[in-house]
């Protein structure tokens, strides 16, 4: 093992699936020779040249529409969006088609395609450029969304999402880029299966669901807790937001007796209340207190740092829902 | 002998013409078959839509079989093509059992979908019809993204994409010109230019007279001609997939036609009058081969015999599919993820 | 009173709007020589102008743009999308634009328009032409989304919302254009608030939160649930999705101490889920058993009549929902 | 005389040339002024976004001052604009006050938006700014509807709209062009052509070489101007001005400039060489006006005196901003919907 960063790891499973599988390209503005706006691609032009590597002019929705056509011939395409805030201009191409076409041609095309780039606010990239955006694509049946929060599983659910048959739209997170974590050597396969979620911390008093950035703002406030009034925090990495792994979240439910869901898209119809409704569908008898869920309130993410932190459902809010939760626990 | 201009909205340019291919009366026949018999097939979605037994929204394409029938012959049974809604016509060209396309409407257990398809979305994979579409506009990128995977693999197939004259404002088209444009990709933009985008004659909006002309903005070659004639459809298809396969990049062309039937099954067609469609009859795809066929030398009464033979065909396609059975419930919720 | 059906209820409240206020204009695909592919529009072309009932090209996002534009220097333009399912290729203008436009410039700017088109399932449309689109529009912070069911609210909500000065979308189920329901007579002034559930039957037993088509097909389940059963389900009509009135449903709950919001868009980060994680938020003692939603399965509507009702979270779904909550009183 | 084209990729199409306006020397002395306020403006920005005050992306018009100064003289205060990202300078240029354009900026109280905007997102309705834009494109029909606004009320208003060379393939443009067009909108499309989008040489994506020539196709009138020349960014603006008020319809301008600092604060510009940049330098707009003031007879005192009152004029606003408090926390849950 050795500690790389996010972007390095990302940028190796790129790299290890082209080598791989000669039908997997890249697509996308800046991709290319410059090697992507967050140089997550670099390198990969030099190795393989124009044709599997390809700049684009600022066309998502036509560049997007290209990936799903050639992916039903047999490609398979990985498309970055610059911000994944962008899937608005193609999000036809998205819902209505790739996402669509397998169910709707009775099985007879399969869609094989990655959507990737990055979303997020605490940069201070304002309303139209900090869009979480899982429970958008969550609604939609028919693409996969995962959002890992390690090198780790970045590159091993990379790889899975580049092998997997359907449309899947991989989401980083822009304060994830530099974080380092382990990993095993360039080359040695590494494969997150996906559908899996992961126990990133144990604990008994509370299970919070998070992924991607959240995460790691909840391994953090977790921390805090039990420092600060012994409360123990369980950390459950969906890691995949579609298909979501309920028995992973239940099994840890079934031990804590309390669930929080968190994540940085908007709380309005968001991951987080599905994840309330469906424990309360499947399993309520594991909840010794109402499940609860805290994602972005109703605003778009404004420039100012000041009101940035306020918003974003990082640490200080993550411990004051936890605190809210077990307030008699705490008290 | 540069062609007869008989759509009446053809434009003049001399860059426009293109010479008619003069093909053997053995092609042209068969030719005639598949035109009776998409013609007769729509005919009897027709009547089928009118009886309640389809719903949803179902266009036909009578009056375009020209198009499809010359593409059909211009091309090689592996090559790509995507289209609209309206899109039964280049699926039975290109060789769609009318069973299995009836029973797909109709939503039935044998349909090439499963019925859960219908009218908007013909494909078959095996015969290179890589699907049809809902959303105008959307299967154009389709296209060039196989026409893509075609020069990235070195397969020598070409891409064939069908869009009505109502297409060419959504933005995806523009986006689709230029990128297969700059990367001289192996496709062919086809705009069946049926004078009419659902209930509104196409120079209501648009600001651009000539459609052709338009692709020209991109350094496109692109060509003009009076798709109710199927030796010019295949002469400007066959010059195109030339010119494709030759890594010459794109083609646009502009096929002038006329929709004979509403926009869809149902349409009350307030909006033009019965003497403007009856004026078209006289130069639809149909009459004209006929005409050809007949000035030519063969007898009417192989035609006859034709027609009554395809008329057989597509009843027993109608019965086949009306006895088939509703898929089963089940399979509502399979095919959602490939495995 | 007269007898109205929900199309004429439409057709006037814009008859209505545009005759008082000038700025009031509609654009979209074929409103306005022929009326509108549904009829909505008809005779308004006659009666105003070119002007102000717009045909356009087949460029939604070209005219949301510009509908957008138009608001912000105080127009209030009207667009029809002809499908909603169409939202998809102009999402930018409305989600990342039109929606955020007030917020990110900090109350500078305000966006006074509506959006309105039919949707939904039940006619065979397909995949690509049925799609519910309330919760994903749900999600989206800065536009407000109505959905009535009766003529009555759609001609009173469409007045509050031509009147916002907010983008509102304004949902109409292409199963309710032909049903007909009473009316005050053409002219009288009829306003429907936003924000303001409606109870559309009382009941008991259950709290069944609906709205738009599904509701009436709720309405019949519970009057066979009555008449099988003896179940007494109380039917409320959100009418709003955003802003939602969860008083009303509390004060329901509150007195029957079930909940179950039915809607026909995809059940996954549905409205539903999000009613559900709401009251666990708000009012968890309200509850005597555990709250549930009844959205659409994870598919997209199958053309095949019989695959199409299968799916549809109609009135034998509902009461066989409403059944499985309710076991021990049904027994 | 026609100008001379200093800019390297100007194509010497006949219907290109445009006479450029003589200013007097009293108003090429203000218009230095107000380019040289734009300048010391973005300079000040990338100091502070290097000294990491200034968060996301910010993007500087150094290069492009000739652009937004031209334009303001040949607009009516009241005329509808919208632009990009990169949209400092034409606000600047209509009379937005530099304190409260930098306390934006920072995200401060101050700021024109209460720092709910920031560098991407400038505007002030009430000098006819309506709306700078993050989203490539979306901008564009933003001002289409505000001229068909002005159309419908018959105000007599026109709308220009900003964007880039790159923006081009994005649909919702040509959507756009083609509506405006068809309704003969009162707007003029004005291109920035500074030769890179993002890090990409625009040739490298674009099948279309002049870009002007583009919005030819929708039968537009269309220009391709020098726009490092205030002087002819004015006469064209006027022209273009001209035209949509007399009801004539829209303009495409192609104005070609450079930008001489990276795509946003932070860019490495690894993409291109130091001597490419060094040699726009010779004809960057100030350097052209400050030489044709000198030309007409102005005096570097003057200047000099202009350069450094602006100096001090901006380091004032940048302490203001800094001094601006933040926004209060309450804010950021106020504004989501209009009353
Ligand atoms: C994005 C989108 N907008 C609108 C529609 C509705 N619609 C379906 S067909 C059609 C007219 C298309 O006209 P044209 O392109 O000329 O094709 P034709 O139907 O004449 O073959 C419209 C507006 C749609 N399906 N998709
Ligand atoms: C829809 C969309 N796609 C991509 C981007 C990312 N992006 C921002 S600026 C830019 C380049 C634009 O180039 P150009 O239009 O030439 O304008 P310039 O920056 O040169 O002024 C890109 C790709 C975006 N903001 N919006
Ligand atoms: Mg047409
Ligand atoms: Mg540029």
């Amino acid at each position: 093992m050795r500690t790389t960063t996010f972007i390095q790891a990302i940028n190796e499973a790129l790299k290890e699936e082209m080598r791989r599988d000669e039908s997997v390209f890249l697509i996308g503005e800046d991709v290319g020779r410059y090697g992507g706006l967050f140089r997550v691609t670099r390198n990969l032009f030099e190795e393989f040249g124009e044709d599997r590597v390809i700049d684009t002019p600022i066309s998502e929705q036509g560049f997007m529409g290209m990936a799903t056509g050639a992916a039903i011939v047999g490609m398979r395409p990985i498309v970055e969006l610059m911000y994944m805030d962008f899937f608005l201009v193609c999000a036809d191409q998205i819902f209505n088609q790739a996402a669509k076409m397998h169910y709707m041609t009775g099985g007879l095309v399969n869609v094989p395609m990655v959507i990737r780039g990055q979303h997020g606010g605490g940069k201070r990239y304002g309303s139209q450029h900090s869009q979480c955006v899982e429970s958008a694509f969550a609604q939609w049946p028919g693409i996969k969304v995962l959002a890992p929060s390690t090198p780790y599983d970045a590159k091993g659910l990379l790889v899975s999402a580049i092998r997997d048959n359907n449309p899947v739209v991989f989401i980083e997170h822009k304060m994830l880029y530099f974080t380092r974590g382990e990993l095993p050597e360039a080359g040695e396969e590494l494969i997150v299966p996906i559908g899996k979620a992961d126990v990133k911390r144990e604990g008994k008093d509370l299970t919070l669901v998070s992924f991607s950035y959240t995460l790691l703002e909840a391994l953090e406030a977790a921390e805090e807790l039990q420092a600060e009034y012994g409360i123990d925090v369980e950390v459950v990495d969906l890691r995949s937001i579609v298909p979501l792994d309920t028995e992973t979240i239940y099994t840890s439910v079934e031990k804590t007796g309390r669930l929080l869901a968190v994540h940085e898209s908007q709380s309005n119809c968001g991951i987080g209340s599905e994840i309330v409704a469906r424990i309360y569908e499947e399993a309520p008898h594991l909840l010794k207190a109402p499940a609860r869920r805290l994602g972005m309130a109703p605003a778009s993410l404004p420039v100012s740092q000041k009101l940035e932190e306020e918003l974003l459902p990082w640490k200080k809010n993550i411990k004051a829902a936890v605190l809210e939760m077990l307030q008699p626990v705490a008290a | 002998m540069p062609i007869s201009v008989e759509a009446d909205i053809l434009s003049s340019r001399a860059d426009t013409v293109i010479e008619p291919a003069v093909l053997s009366n053995e092609t042209l026949t068969k030719m005639y078959r598949d035109m009776v018999l998409i013609r007769r097939v729509e005919e009897s979605l027709l009547e089928l839509a009118e009886s309640g037994k389809i719903g949803g929204a179902m266009h036909t394409a009578i009056g375009h079989e020209g198009t499809a029938v010359g593409m059909a012959a211009a091309l090689q049974p592996d090559d790509y093509l995507t289209c609209t809604y309206r899109g039964h016509h280049h699926s039975l060209a290109r060789g769609m059992d009318p069973k299995r396309a009836i029973a797909e409407v109709l939503g039935k257990a044998d349909g090439f979908a499963k019925g859960k398809g219908g009218s908007m979305h013909f494909l078959d994979p095996s015969l290179g019809l890589m699907g049809a579409n809902g959303i105008v506009g959307a299967q154009v990128p389709h296209a060039a993204g196989m026409a893509l995977a075609s020069k990235i693999r070195g397969e020598g197939r070409i891409a064939i994409t069908f869009f009505g004259d109502g297409a060419l404002y959504q933005g995806v088209m523009h986006e689709t010109f230029n990128m297969s444009q700059r990367w001289l990709l192996p496709i062919i933009f086809y705009c069946e230019n049926n004078r009419y985008s659902e209930m509104t004659p196409i120079g209501r909006t648009s600001s651009v007279r000539d459609i052709y002309m338009f692709a020209r903005a991109y350094g496109m070659h692109s060509l003009q001609i009076d798709a109710n004639d199927v030796e010019v459809v295949y002469a400007a298809v066959t010059q195109a997939a030339e010119r494709a396969r030759a890594g010459d990049g794109p083609t646009f062309i502009e096929g002038i036609t006329y929709r004979l039937a509403g926009h869809m099954a149902g349409d009350l067609e307030t909006y033009r009058s019965p003497d403007e469609i009856e004026a078209q009859r006289a130069h639809e795809p149909l009459v004209v081969l006929q005409r050809r066929l007949l000035d030519r030398g063969a007898d009417e009464k192989t035609l006859a015999e034709i027609r009554a033979e395809v008329e057989a065909e597509v009843a027993e396609a109608v019965e086949f599919a009306q006895n088939s059975p509703w898929p089963h419930p089940a399979e509502t919720y399979t095919d959602v993820f490939a495995l």
